[in-house]
């Protein structure tokens, strides 16, 4: 929904007013420019700014994606990781709350952490326990997408990166080309899945379930530019509170922006390591091994074959 | 982008990364790729080369090595006919295959081999069938391209496993490929050279030992480089350790290698040279090759499992790398939407 | 105050709720709040999602809530931090008490007035000044020495006796004053355990953001009210608002989380025992209830709003029993059975184990799982003849027959089980029409739009053909036990084929409308105001009038937000009780002379040029009575006129917000600190250990067990995750919401767990007196270790959701809880106990409970 | 534990039996080769499938669009329920509501899951005193039997005057618990019914939990 910036706008716009009805005919046309003050056009670049200093851990997003996109569960089970019993990113999961309990401190602070409770008096701001709501991160360069040999991976209208389902063939390449885990192959259906950025409800205008649900817009859907506008404002407006461990990650020129990928359309607000969030602090764009891998392999090749012809063509003189 | 970089506050991202990950969780996910993968990239190494050193010898060699380039086709064959099985076979939705070559990506090597192995299967079927039915000059024109495809079959393998973010393949793409190609050579050699010596030409045979020595050389030089390579970027643990550790040193670096070396020398130096070494040196070439690809893709898997490991390989900046490579590749996105 | 109103708050205390896992929604306002700059602060004794968010987090042992707040109090008074232009016009601080009051300080943690024998409190101490105060609440009778009907008409005699300077040692300040001195920091810090820095903090950062131009917000949910001094801890933070003036302005006030989509129309339109719709009192066989008369005598008030109440009677009687009802007849008043006394659910569990209660219907609730001493409770359904259930899925109180511990453990199979059950299939949200009532009291309509599966059916179909049936059963009668059920109104048009009664003609009827025997003569009311004492008007329930003001209007399902440039109250969503207010006494949001306190905090304001009360809420005041209006006392005002126009506080008999409570709680006019009935430790502050008042069944199948019992030396809390629902019914039938929390567990520091040698995920024994369970433990910093009294006393939380239904299942939390209630609400206490804890399982066989002793007492 | 979701309407994924010259005449109409070779982008356009130029939101089905009330907590959130031809195909958060403005917590959610969750009951079950299974019964019975048992046990249970002579018209031997999660309405005629009615005074609900 609306920008942190301009919370007082975030009140119900005048546009719903013309839809007083109790009961409606069919959806609302452009809800999106009711949920996330957006208007989604094919042609323009949209993503996800996840900021974790707004997340409460509520899991609303993991719960909204499955309904929508009728997932059925995944690894069912307490896994004494804090309050994540979904462990990571699947075929079965688009969204993934991570959970890091930081009460006794740093976590690399070694022996003796967490003998004394620092929890009241907290550095201001999601701080003590980490919340983060993982996605995946519709690479601008997208290694799974250019890994992809079927076209099955392509790049939507709307900047995102998607699996077709009528095209997939289960080869598996994009699953290890992905830098942050997130492609996975579905043994069931035999192919691979990951988050659409709710593609279907894109082209309807609507906002995606996971970011229209967010109840604390720590998830917020919108046109790439300014997503990107408004977190660097978020994080210079935390470091005037005094957060000043608030970064961007996957924006222009930010950690996880590396290594060639371009930036990455779902970024995220982070307040320690990225690894602390199991998340690469330099990736890399796999394609770029492409040309080096296959040059040299080829020159190998080739000196090889002149020692051949020469030892060959010696036997014949001889 | 620059100036990007200046107005970017680094916060907590610039501390040290200490080894504390997210429990443990594995940062990455392992590729699918199991057993029937690694026999293809054998399969397809040793047919390819043995398509090349097929071709050399029927241009090069003389009519003493005509035959030698016929067990060459026939050795191609099987990488034309049984490789496209494995990679079916490795399918999720085997039935639809045909996708493959629904496109065209030049970043992607499986979309690269795709072609590379139709080219390598349509240009071997008909020199191998131009062969046997006679029409040797057909034969010798097609087998041109067949062998042009043979050397990307022999590496175009290596690139696919390195062109991923799995750490150990992307950790040294380019020594991967010198040795997957070398191997590939050597394989080639060794499986024609088992060839002559049924068919009684111990001469062509020793011929392509020395191939065979001069190409396990290559490959024992680049898998000692790349060794310390992946000792730099943290990711040589799990092809030092434990039964796939063993599998690599002994398997592909000492038989693999070693023993064609010394076996092949040895037998460079006599006047007479011995049967029985040039027949063990080419099984151990054989035996390594297929050691060499199985240690490398389950270690592979392996490494993707380690969170830690990808964590400071992902710190260690190899993306100089990639930086500089970055003018091969135009942006893949439809359109640029930011500075 | 309205949800959304906690944007414009400048601080706020959450406490007693885990508000961002259990209402995430409301929390979002927090948050909008905290971006504009105001100050977050979480006191609860587990850090939770909610304490990640905030600002400060204050740790405080379970049920030491009132020695947290009563150190707020404390330091307002001391630091003279408390807004009095605001308290010296609002509140009765000034106003002067009884000479023979006696403080709890004085009385070793007893009030004056205290009878050991009736174990209860004699209220006349208590009182103003030669003046009796009727109860604010529902029951406004108390017993008192004289009669008390005559002896509150004084209150018309004159205003109350005040000390306007307040050096009057008898007056309220000065009583609160020398109440509250015991709650020091450092006494703070030896009773909660929490900081006396952090304390501090918290305390003065939330005072700081009060006054004319700022205001600060409470908000709490069942980790107040689950206790033997729930009321109490609810006055404490009451007190604490009307010091600071945080009472009726916006971005101020106390905001109650409560739990379920209705429970507070549930509680509107009562489905409690002690309740008639619109907060009359059901009538008492033990209190002077006899006749239409005596009861209106003794439950309406002489001055303030209540002096309305015969209105709301009669026409709550005409609207039942319609024609029948005649003034002749009383009404019919005789026709409302009497109760006898406590009739909830914890005494009503015990009426079932006892024989008492030979039927039941189970509505939409599950208590084997939400129900305090679960093994007494599936005992206790056993022991019923007949039970029905009515729920979409099969839940632990329709199968603890086959599946409940007592069967499980082989102490009891089927056939011992002599219950005949019905378990019927009910319809869910969107195959149903109707209200619910949320939290901040906006009735909110809800549309039917497709049919529930198979025979499934809106409990208000069941209700209606149950009633249908039972009428055609009891039409030829003549006894007169038989009236009510034959004089019931019952004839509500059917809005489908199946028999569904149309929901709008009943919320018609509880909106109330002119009365005449032809349906079609029959006009909506728009306001209560209109309600007379003539049988005129038919009402259900007079809090809701204006609900359906017009034939045509329904009210609550009008769906018109505000605009960002509106004025946020947003009137035109839905509808409000009563008359559509959505903040309360916002009366007080003007200074006495009628003006806003400041640009930055108005709501409402006095307009003299229209002379009426005018502002962007509707005003919860006299419409056009001036400010400096003042009661004539030569003509015995009554009602209304009896208050002044600066007496904000309508509902209460002076206008005033009271400080200090001269009637209407058992357990004393101001808030004192008593430890949790089952205690680790001594109550530091008195000789008196815990609540006086407190209900109590000690019984073989409920026992309790006394402070620092050492078989039992935990403290434990029990709590909610954000995954799950209260008992867990639905979000544990749900893959998508089971898969996030898919077992039971416990929550124990790592002190603790490395004593007992516990590991994460090892299986754990937790026992209280009655019961034991098995859970999975979940060692975590996010609990500590307090330091009470110079002992290290541990906690260890639990979550409730849990059965053996669903996806998601684990053992019962509530077979450890146990039968102790709130003396004023009879709200058990499982928030704070104690408990015993070991490594390891229970045996497949080995009894969760002592069935034994439940047999011995139901047999 | 093995919950699946039930199949969503709309969300089946597409099962592929078709002959091969089927197959090979789709591969050749939807061909990306040649729209490659044209100068369509291999990454996007030219990749783009039959199904990505016909997919829509399940949500434009939807014939009825009725405003629900989230029925978890107290805080009241506005919920729209997205109904074709008289079955709920998705829930969602209003974006109407002055208090959620579209979003929703976990539970509210999971309400589309809750209406279709395939431990819902659709059938009446009775079980018999001391019997050791369900039965299925119908509506219709069940409520006559209900009926019968409540007149019986109220008129073994009523007492219309205390010893004392005080008149108290009410039974001890019924009573009823839930009201919370219901309507007003329903609650409404909960009271009017139990208390007013039959003269019930065990009548509770969650309030006091």
């Amino acid at each position: 929904m609306g920008a942190v910036k301009d919370i007082p706008a975030r009140a119900v716009p005048k546009r719903a007013l013309d839809y007083a009805e109790p009961i409606l005919p069919g959806m609302i046309p452009d809800e999106s420019e009711l949920t996330a003050g957006v208007t989604i056009v094919p042609g323009r670049s949209y993503g996800f700014f996840t900021d974790t200093t707004l997340c409460i851990g509520c899991k609303a997003c993991e719960v909204a994606c499955k309904e929508w996109n009728a997932l059925p569960a995944d690894d069912v089970g307490l896994k004494g990781t804090s309050y994540d019993n979904t462990g990571r990113l699947s075929a079965n999961s688009w969204r993934h709350v991570a959970f890091v309990e930081k009460i006794g401190g740093d976590l690399d602070a070694g022996e003796g952490r967490g003998t004394e409770r620092n929890t009241t008096t907290m550095p201001p701001f999601q701080s003590n326990w980490l919340m983060m709501s993982d996605v995946c991160k519709h690479c601008h360069n997208a290694p799974c997408l250019e890994a992809c040999p079927t076209g099955s991976l392509f790049r939507t209208e709307f900047d995102t990166v998607v699996v077709q389902q009528d095209i997939c063939n289960g080869c598996g390449y994009c699953v290890p080309a992905c830098p942050f885990g997130v492609v996975d192959l579905n043994v069931a259906d035999g192919k691979a899945h990951k988050c659409t950025l709710c593609y279907d409800r894109l082209k309807g205008g609507l906002e995606p379930a996971c970011a229209k649900s967010c109840p604390t817009d720590s998830i917020q859907f919108g046109e790439l530019p300014d997503l990107v506008e408004r977190a660097r404002e978020r994080v210079d407006s935390l470091h005037e509170r005094g957060a000043t461990d608030a970064y961007l990650y996957g924006a222009p020129g930010s950690p996880g922006a590396t290594g060639d990928l371009g930036h990455l359309n779902a970024f995220f607000l982070l307040t320690d390591r990225p690894e602390t969030y199991g998340l690469p602090s330099a990736p890399t764009r796999a394609s770029n091994r492409v040309a080096p891998a296959l040059g040299t392999g080829l020159a190998t090749m080739a000196g090889l074959t002149m020692v051949a012809v020469a030892l060959f063509a010696a036997n014949r003189r001889s | 982008m620059q100036q990007d970089l200046q107005t970017h506050k680094p916060g907590a991202a610039d501390r040290p990364y200490q080894g504390v990950g997210y429990y443990g969780q594995p940062a990455l996910k392992a590729s699918p790729f199991g057993w029937k993968t690694s026999g293809y990239i054998f399969l397809a190494g040793m047919s390819g080369s043995a398509q090349i050193l097929g071709t050399a010898a029927d241009l090069f060699g003389g009519p003493g090595m005509e035959k030698t380039a016929r067990n060459a086709r026939h050795v191609a064959m099987i990488g034309a006919t049984l490789g496209p099985l494995l990679l079916i076979g490795d399918l999720h939705t085997p039935s639809r295959w045909y996708n493959m070559l629904r496109i065209f990506r030049r970043t992607s090597p499986m979309s690269i081999g795709s072609y590379i192995l139709s080219g390598f299967g349509a240009f071997s079927a008909v020199t191998a069938a131009a062969d046997w039915i006679g029409m040797k000059r057909v034969a010798r024109v097609t087998q041109v391209p067949a062998a042009l495809a043979g050397a990307g079959m022999s590496v175009y393998t290596a690139a696919l496993l390195s062109s991923t973010s799995t750490p150990l393949w992307a950790a040294a793409p380019r020594l991967l490929a010198v040795r997957f190609g070398s191997s590939a050579m050597a394989c080639g050699a060794a499986a024609l050279s088992l060839g002559e010596r049924i068919d009684g030409r111990p001469g062509n045979a020793e011929r392509l030992d020395r191939v065979a020595m001069v190409a396990s050389a290559v490959d024992l030089a680049a898998s000692l480089a790349s060794r310390r390579e992946y000792e730099a970027d943290h990711v040589a643990a799990p092809l030092e350790q434990g039964a796939l550790g063993a599998v690599h040193k002994i398997g592909a670096i000492a038989v693999g290698a070693g023993i064609p070396l010394v076996c092949h020398a040895i037998n460079a130096g006599r006047r007479r040279p011995s049967a029985a070494l040039s027949v063990l040196g080419s099984l151990a070439v054989l035996a390594g090759g297929m050691a060499l690809r199985t240690a490398i893709l389950r270690a592979g898997n392996r490494s993707a499992e380690r969170p830690a490991d990808y964590f400071r390989f992902a710190r260690t900046p190899p993306n100089t790398l990639n930086e500089r490579k970055r003018t091969l590749l135009p942006d893949t996105a439809a359109r640029r939407v930011l500075p | 105050m309205p949800q959304w109103d906690l944007a414009n708050s400048d601080a706020i205390l959450v406490m007693g709720s885990n508000m961002a896992e259990n209402h995430p929604i409301a929390f979002r306002f927090a948050l909008q709040a905290k971006e504009k700059g105001a100050a977050l602060f979480h006191a609860d004794p587990r850090f939770t999602r909610t304490s990640a968010l905030v600002d400060t987090y204050a740790p405080v042992r379970a049920g030491t809530d009132i020695a947290f707040l009563g150190g707020i109090i404390r330091h307002i008074l001391e630091n003279n931090l408390w807004f009095r232009d605001y308290a010296l016009n609002y509140t009765n601080i000034s106003t002067i008490i009884e000479d023979d009051f006696l403080d709890a300080n004085q009385n070793d943690g007893k009030f004056s007035g205290w009878s050991e024998k009736k174990k209860s409190y004699e209220y006349d101490s208590w009182q103003y000044k030669g003046e009796f105060v009727p109860s604010s609440l529902a029951e406004h009778f108390v017993n008192t020495t004289e009669s008390f009907s005559d002896c509150t008409k004084r209150l018309k005699k004159g205003p109350t006796p005040k000390d306007e300077t307040l050096q009057d040692p008898r007056c309220v300040y000065q009583i609160l004053k020398r109440h509250f001195s015991v709650y020091t920091p450092e006494m703070v810090e030896r009773v909660t355990g929490c900081p006396k820095e952090t304390f501090l903090a918290v305390a003065d950062g939330f005072c700081r953001a009060s006054g004319p131009e700022r205001t600060g917000a409470i908000c709490y949910a069942v980790g107040w009210t689950h206790h033997s001094t729930g009321v109490q801890i609810i006055r404490a933070a009451a007190i604490i608002q009307l010091l600071l003036g945080n009472v009726g302005r916006p971005g101020g006030g106390i905001l109650a989380l409560r739990g379920h989509s209705s429970i507070q129309g549930s509680t509107d339109i009562p489905t409690l025992y002690n309740l008639l719709p619109g907060y009359l009192p059901q009538p008492h066989a033990h209190k002077p209830h006899g006749t239409l008369q005596d009861y209106i005598d003794h439950e309406a008030t002489p001055t303030g709003w209540w002096h309305n109440f015969p209105k709301y009677m009669v026409s709550l009687l005409r609207a039942w029993y319609g024609e029948a009802a005649m003034k002749e007849n009383g009404w019919c008043f005789e026709m409302l059975p009497k109760i006898l006394g406590d009739h909830s659910q914890l005494p009503m569990t015990l009426a079932m184990q006892d024989g008492l209660i030979r039927g039941m219907f189970l509505m939409g609730q599950n208590p084997a799982v939400g129900g305090s001493n679960s093994r007494l409770v599936q005992s206790a359904l056993g022991k019923l003849d007949w039970l029905v259930v009515t729920d979409f899925t099969e839940t632990e109180s329709a199968s603890f027959w086959y599946e409940g511990h007592a069967v499980r453990s082989g102490e009891l199979t089927p056939q011992d089980i002599g219950t005949e059950i019905f378990l019927l299939p009910t319809s869910l949200a969107g195959e149903k029409a109707g209200t619910f009532t949320n939290t901040h009291r906006l009735i909110q309509w809800h549309d039917k739009v497709v049919d529930g599966p198979g025979d499934s059916r809106s409990d208000l179909w069941f209700i209606y053909q149950l009633g249908r049936r039972l009428k055609a059963l009891y039409a030829n009668s003549a006894a007169v036990k038989d009236q009510g059920i034959r004089y019931l109104t019952w004839d509500y048009p059917e809005a489908d084929g199946k028999g569904e009664p149309d929901a709008e003609a009943v919320l018609k009827e509880i909106n109330g409308y002119t009365w005449s025997p032809d349906p079609a003569q029959r006009q909506q009311i728009p306001d209560f105001k209109e309600l007379k004492d003539d049988g005129s008007t038919a009402c259900g329930c007079w809090i809701y009038t204006g609900v359906f003001p017009k034939n045509d209007f329904n009210h609550a399902r009008s769906r018109k937000a505000d605009g960002a440039d509106g004025p946020g109250t947003h009137l035109q969503w839905a509808f409000a009780w009563p008359s559509n207010r959505r903040t309360l006494v916002n009366r007080a949001a003007a200074d006495p002379s009628g003006k806003p306190w400041s640009e930055r905090k108005k709501l409402v304001w006095w307009d003299e040029e229209k002379g009426e009360w005018a502002g962007t809420d509707a005003v919860d005041f006299s419409k056009n009575k001036r400010p400096d209006y003042a009661p004539d006392w030569s003509t015995e005002p009554s009602g209304m006129d009896a208050l002044c126009g600066t007496d904000p506080f309508i509902m209460i008999a002076d206008g005033r917000g009271a400080l200090f409570v001269p009637s209407g709680l058992k357990d004393g006019p101001l808030p004192t600190h008593y430890e949790p009935v089952e205690s680790p430790v001594r109550n530091p502050l008195y000789a008196q250990q815990q609540n006086p008042t407190a209900k109590i069944w000690d019984r073989p199948d409920n026992p309790i067990h006394p402070p620092g019992d050492p078989r039992y030396p935990y403290a434990l809390t029990t709590y909610r995750l954000t995954e799950h629902h209260s008992g867990g019914t639905p979000t544990r039938s749900v893959a998508s919401t089971a898969e996030l929390q898919p077992e039971g567990f416990c929550e124990i520091p790592p002190e603790l767990a490395a004593e007992l040698g516990i590991g994460m995920l090892d299986w754990v024994v937790l026992s209280t007196p009655r019961g034991q369970i098995e859970t999975k433990a979940m060692v975590t910093e996010r609990l500590r270790p307090f330091a009470i009294d110079g002992r290290r006393i541990y906690q260890i939380g639990l979550p409730w959701h849990f059965g053996w239904k669903g996806f998601a299942t684990g053992d019962i939390a509530n077979v450890l809880t146990a039968a102790i209630g709130d003396p004023n609400t009879g709200m058990h206490e499982n928030k704070a106990l104690t408990c015993g804890l070991r490594p390891g399982r229970l045996a497949p066989d080995e009894p969760r409970g002592r069935l034994r002793d439940v047999r011995q007492e139901g047999d | 534990m093995k919950p699946r979701q039930p199949r969503k309407p709309g969300q089946s994924r597409p099962v592929l039996r078709r002959t091969l010259a089927d197959r090979a005449r789709d591969f050749l109409a939807e061909w990306s080769l040649p729209r490659q070779l044209s100068g369509e982008s291999p990454f996007s356009d030219a990749a783009k499938s039959r199904m990505s130029h016909t997919l829509r939101p399940r949500l434009e089905e939807a014939d009825t669009v009725g405003t629900n009330i989230c029925p978890y907590c107290a805080v009241g959130c506005a919920q729209l329920i997205y109904a074709k031809e008289g079955r709920v195909i998705h829930v969602e958060g209003d974006p109407r509501s002055p208090i959620n403005q579209g979003t929703l917590c976990p539970k509210g959610a999971a309400t589309f899951g809750w209406l279709t969750s395939e431990l819902r009951m659709s059938k009446v079950l009775y079980r018999a005193p001391h019997s050791d299974r369900w039965e299925e019964r119908p509506l219709d019975w069940a409520m006559d039997r209900i009926a019968q048992l409540t007149k019986q046990t109220r008129d073994e249970t009523f007492v219309e005057t205390l010893p004392d002579g005080t008149v108290v018209n009410h039974t001890l031997g019924i009573a009823s618990l839930g009201g919370a999660t219901l309507d007003n309405e329903e609650n409404y005629l909960i009271k009017k019914l139990f208390s007013g009615g039959l003269g019930m005074v065990w009548v509770e609900n969650q309030a006091r939990v």
